[in-house]
């Protein structure tokens, strides 16, 4: 059944929209630039899908984010599922009310009569030096707004079937896409993925790494390096930070004693305290160590590229604390 | 505007059953809440019955309707259920929304009302994705935006008139120009006189109506919703009109200037309205006292249901965040 | 020097307002219906300022949350101490590409060159039955955007005092005012209150609250609760909520061993998830319980009265939970 | 237009110097990213250089200028220093920024630089601020914001125009309509044919003409200075213009029409200006030859010191976030 490709990133989404577009006539695609009159996307995410499903269902729009997500909000009301694009991360502040106040809320708001099935799609990521306004995570923001789900795949096989699951979600899914993995690429199943399941990327006894997106990669090197120390990192891949794999991650540090935490936004008020907290609290008498949380320095991205790696955790920063953790 | 559909006999009479029904109606909820029977925010649009009134006459069930916090009016004259109306201010089980919504979020999809917002300016964008969902369709539905003067000039409605526009969508966007914003005149919000002006703006036809006169209503409002059901785009209406009471109920509005607000009051459209259909012989006194009893009693059913029916319970809290109930 | 008076929180940011404007010719202060023919904001907190000091200073705007940060923005690099005004908390989302992307990284994006000084006023807080687009409380959006300041007072004193502060920061702050406490009287000294310091508004040895803004109210309520059963709850008001005052936090549960944090905001993801977490791991071994949080329920701000006394946290459950602690 | 001041000559010859300066450095970063001795996301004015140039030979040093990623040609204009310039280009602690800001960032307050942005639209409610700051200031100072055709449809656009039309501040909205916005046609975007149409939605003055003709650009930019200056509000300027190589380096544009692109080219209007200074007898092959050789003797020195300057060092991270440093 199960047909084992070979693509990266771009091309698994551009998949799973096409494999979605054709399972479902509902599902739309709206944005700056998606149609192929306009390169099917900055990254060409959405190539192709205007040539092939038409430009009724794959539509480009001005700039113009608030009736970007206004337009998919209406749409998913009046019965489709729009995968709306908001090209970088930083920008979903600019129509962050339709998303936070409307499209979270509507389905509570109305008692349930209405719900806003939407897929927003975004990229993000530090790495090609596009500074203050073009890197940030924002993933804390959404993932404390009830209502939204939040997911960020780090392989070509998981954004394919987190796409796909989150098409078909009932609930509005903000999809984060990585700039500087989308060329990795890897073997892709063409099978759904669960919202909510966590993914152990790695087996190991000592110290528990929770990550997701591009930090699952920095968790796998440092992984390589400590292994010839002696030191077995366990990498979880969330997959889905909202809502996360409370028990699959539990799981894991109850198993290995240790945790550290690692995103590529902010570490301050980020998303890893959440899970640390959460850990600390439920974990309580069993842990070896405290938990520990890697994030981005608490700057704006910064231009410069020696500032730029300095600012984001790197396998270096997580094998160090690794270690110290074991030695705690 | 001559060239306007004007309402035939019966269709003005429709038009003043729903604007009497809205206005006993709101003087109902002000009443609950003096007596303190009702604690609720409420935006009354007393003023503005005309509007969707002579709107909602010529609009099927099916074609949608978003609106604001000030939107009983439009949700009234659309068919909503006055017993999930009153059970929802009262935040009671049976309430539309089952008492989560409240007054700022009523919704009825059976009867097109999709969306009430309580954030200025974000009827637009929701309204227009629901006119490119009729046009996807392809059935002829309509979407109607509802929004105030103040909300023009919030970056939301330049967004949403553009891509309508762009997209020739079958949306209706009614400014209902009740001269004030809160407490802020509307000569105090932007150098216009007319607001439709700003249709120009995005390649799309605009007009400035008395919307208190049922015959401009009604005539704006039918072109404009035979060219969206036509494909040929949206329209912008503004709609003249003025707000009676506070911006909401508690809001003794000190700032409008008590001449205009006198003159606007002298030209209560509801008075009017009921005089011409009786002058024109399209009813009678007696016809219309009836008419007027009976909204008042299936009022006096809807709030004695609503009083009785029960809060929601707690539980409530952990369904309708998603599909899933929340553990 | 100090002279007493009794006022409630609008009277006092009110005279905060007053004294600045006096003080400094540069303090401008706009936002929706702000000026005296407005009525002097919809709660009168700005009201007599446009009288006394012009309306030049105090500008009424159209309803344009972007175009008021935007110029608040401006006007501040253009010399000036604006006091900006987005009616309500939930409002924020509205502007918030103007206040993440831009009045918090313009100083660090400029290499200093430039900086915001600016205060965003915004009210909120459920009780009022105004719902789910009236009541929220986003304090960790902010929180999480480095750059931003963040203030969230529970008396008139720090009310008044942290906006004399917030007003003089060379930085953007964000100043939360809580809806329903806003008519509760207190004494004002008009002493400027530290950004960055937290009170400690009850002493006690068992348990310590961490709270601010009205949950501070709640939580001094369940001390007096509680001290008739012999638990002692220390409560700490934060004011500051970024940055927050470590030190002083982890000073009073170093001494109590027990910690509860307290917000009305969402639990999840909210600002106690990093104040859990960096007790956690900074008092490791040292506490006596695991750090508790209590928060919202996670769903939209419910209107109808039943659901929205349960979806905020509120002084029985605060007392329930440092039982809860005294007796694990 | 015919009432429009017109450039004398030694302003046509400045416009001249200020378009080459920009011209001749956007070719240099191009060759050195080609090369491979600069990384960083660039946006090419190449097409564009005569509208800031034409503009700020109106501006002093302290009206304050707003500009978007793509504004290296508004910066050099101004006279943002060619050192801190490639510095800043080049992530190095001499930048400007102190390599904080890159690209997209560029800041220089002392020649009225006051924000660059990448954020499409943001430039114009913060230079409606500065415009506000300005007329308080009441020293005749004038604040000028650029954005892109694409950025007229963001709703910041509407919000800032309407509010400094309202406030009557000194601000001069230059909307430079190079016809894409990254791939997307103008026509794509509005079914407007001139944005100075959108000015009327807001009360104030709007104007469309040929941003490449020094004449017309001098004239209107000059006029809505004045009038500005003069207390007498904002002006809309669309300055029609093309961008000749891609949205940023890297970007081939195959989505505009070869034929598009070459008829824009043919009309550069660089050597069109050039040849005009000669045939005019304003300048001579010689001297502007000289000209054109000092800009790369400049230029030439600005680069060697930002391959020479140290990069930031990391501590760096914990400054300008606030005033105090983090500890
Ligand atoms: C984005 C946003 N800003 C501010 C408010 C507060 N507010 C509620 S109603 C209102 C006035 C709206 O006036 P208008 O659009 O004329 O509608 P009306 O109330 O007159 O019907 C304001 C400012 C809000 N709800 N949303
Ligand atoms: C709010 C926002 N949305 C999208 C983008 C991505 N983006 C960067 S430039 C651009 C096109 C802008 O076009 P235009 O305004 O015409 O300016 P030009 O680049 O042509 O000078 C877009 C969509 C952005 N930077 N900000
Ligand atoms: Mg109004
Ligand atoms: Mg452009």
């Amino acid at each position: 059944m199960t047909e084992i490709k070979q693509l990266n990133l771009i091309q698994a989404i551009n998949l799973a929209l096409n494999d979605a577009m054709a399972a479902d006539p509902k599902v739309l695609v709206l944005g700056e630039e998606v149609g192929d009159k306009e390169e099917g996307g900055v990254m060409g995410v959405t190539k192709g899908l205007s040539t092939r499903f038409g430009t009724d269902r794959v539509r480009s729009t001005p700039i113009s984010e608030q009736a970007i997500i206004g337009a998919a909000i209406g749409a998913s009301i009046g019965g489709y599922r729009p995968v709306a694009e908001i090209m970088l991360m930083n920008f979903m502040a600019v129509p962050m009310d339709m998303i936070v106040n409307h499209a979270a809320k509507l389905r509570f708001m109305s008692g349930g009569q209405t719900n806003v099935p939407i897929v927003i799609r975004t990229m993000t990521g530090t790495g090609f030096s596009t500074g203050g306004q073009h890197s940030d995570y924002t993933e804390a923001w959404f993932a404390h707004t009830a209502g939204l789900k939040v997911v960020a795949p780090s392989t070509p096989d998981d954004a394919y079937g987190l796409m796909r699951s989150a098409i078909e979600d009932n609930d509005p899914v903000i999809f984060i896409e990585n700039l500087p993995i989308y060329w990795t690429p890897g073997p892709v199943t063409c099978q759904h993925v669960p919202i909510g399941k966590a993914k152990v990327a790695l087996e190991g006894a000592d110290v528990t790494i929770v990550a997701h997106s591009r930090m699952v990669v920095e968790a796998l090197a440092a992984a390589k390096t400590l292994a010839k120390e002696g030191i077995a990192l366990e990498v979880v891949d969330l997959r889905t930070i909202s809502p996360w794999d409370r028990a699959g991650v539990l799981a894991s540090v109850a198993k290995t004693g240790r945790a550290i935490v690692v995103h590529e936004a902010v570490k301050q008020f980020g998303i890893g305290a959440e899970i640390a907290s959460v850990l600390s609290e439920e974990l309580w008498g069993q842990l070896k160590a405290p938990v520990r949380r890697l994030g981005a320095a608490f700057s704006p991205v910064p231009f410069s590229k020696p500032l730029e790696t300095a600012y984001t955790p790197a396998a270096a920063e997580i094998a160090a604390t690794a270690r110290a953790l074991m030695s705690a | 505007m001559s060239n306007y559909p004007r309402p035939d006999a019966a269709t003005l009479l429709e038009i003043y059953k729903k604007a009497t029904f809205i206005k006993q109606n709101d003087e109902r909820v002000i009443k609950q809440m003096m007596a303190g029977k009702l604690v609720t925010p409420y935006y009354s649009p007393r003023g503005q019955e005309i509007i969707p009134s002579a709107l909602s006459v010529s609009l099927d069930d099916d074609d949608y309707v978003c609106t604001i916090y000030r939107g009983v009016h439009d949700m009234l004259a659309k068919g909503f259920p006055l017993g999930e109306f009153w059970a929802e201010l009262a935040g009671k089980a049976t309430g539309s929304c089952k008492g989560k919504g409240g007054p700022m979020h009523l919704t009825h999809p059976a009867k097109g009302m999709m969306v009430t917002t309580g954030i200025v300016g974000s009827s637009m964008p929701i309204a227009t994705g629901l006119g490119w969902a009729a046009k996807l369709d392809g059935k002829g539905r309509v979407s109607v935006a509802n929004f105030g003067d103040g909300a023009a000039n919030i970056g939301a409605f330049h967004e949403a008139l553009n891509l309508a526009a762009l997209w020739k969508l079958p949306v209706i966007f009614i400014c209902q120009n009740n001269r004030y914003a809160e407490h802020t005149s509307f000569a105090d919000s932007t150098l216009l006189t007319h607001l439709s002006a700003r249709a120009a703006a995005y390649g799309m036809p605009g007009v400035t109506v008395d919307g208190n006169d049922p015959d401009a209503m009604y005539g704006a409002a039918k072109l404009a919703i035979e060219r969206a059901r036509a494909g040929e785009g949206p329209t912008l209406i503004e709609a003249l009109t003025f707000r009676f009471n506070g911006h909401l109920i508690g809001d003794a509005a000190p700032y409008i200037p008590k001449a205009e607000l006198e003159a606007a009051k002298a030209l209560d459209p509801l008075p009017i309205l009921r005089a011409r259909l009786i002058a024109e012989g399209i009813s009678t006194e007696a016809a219309l006292a009836a008419i007027e009893a009976a909204i008042e009693a299936e009022i006096d059913a809807a709030v004695a249901a609503s009083l009785a029916a029960p809060f929601p319970d707690v539980t409530e809290l952990k369904r309708d965040v998603f599909a899933e109930e929340i553990a």
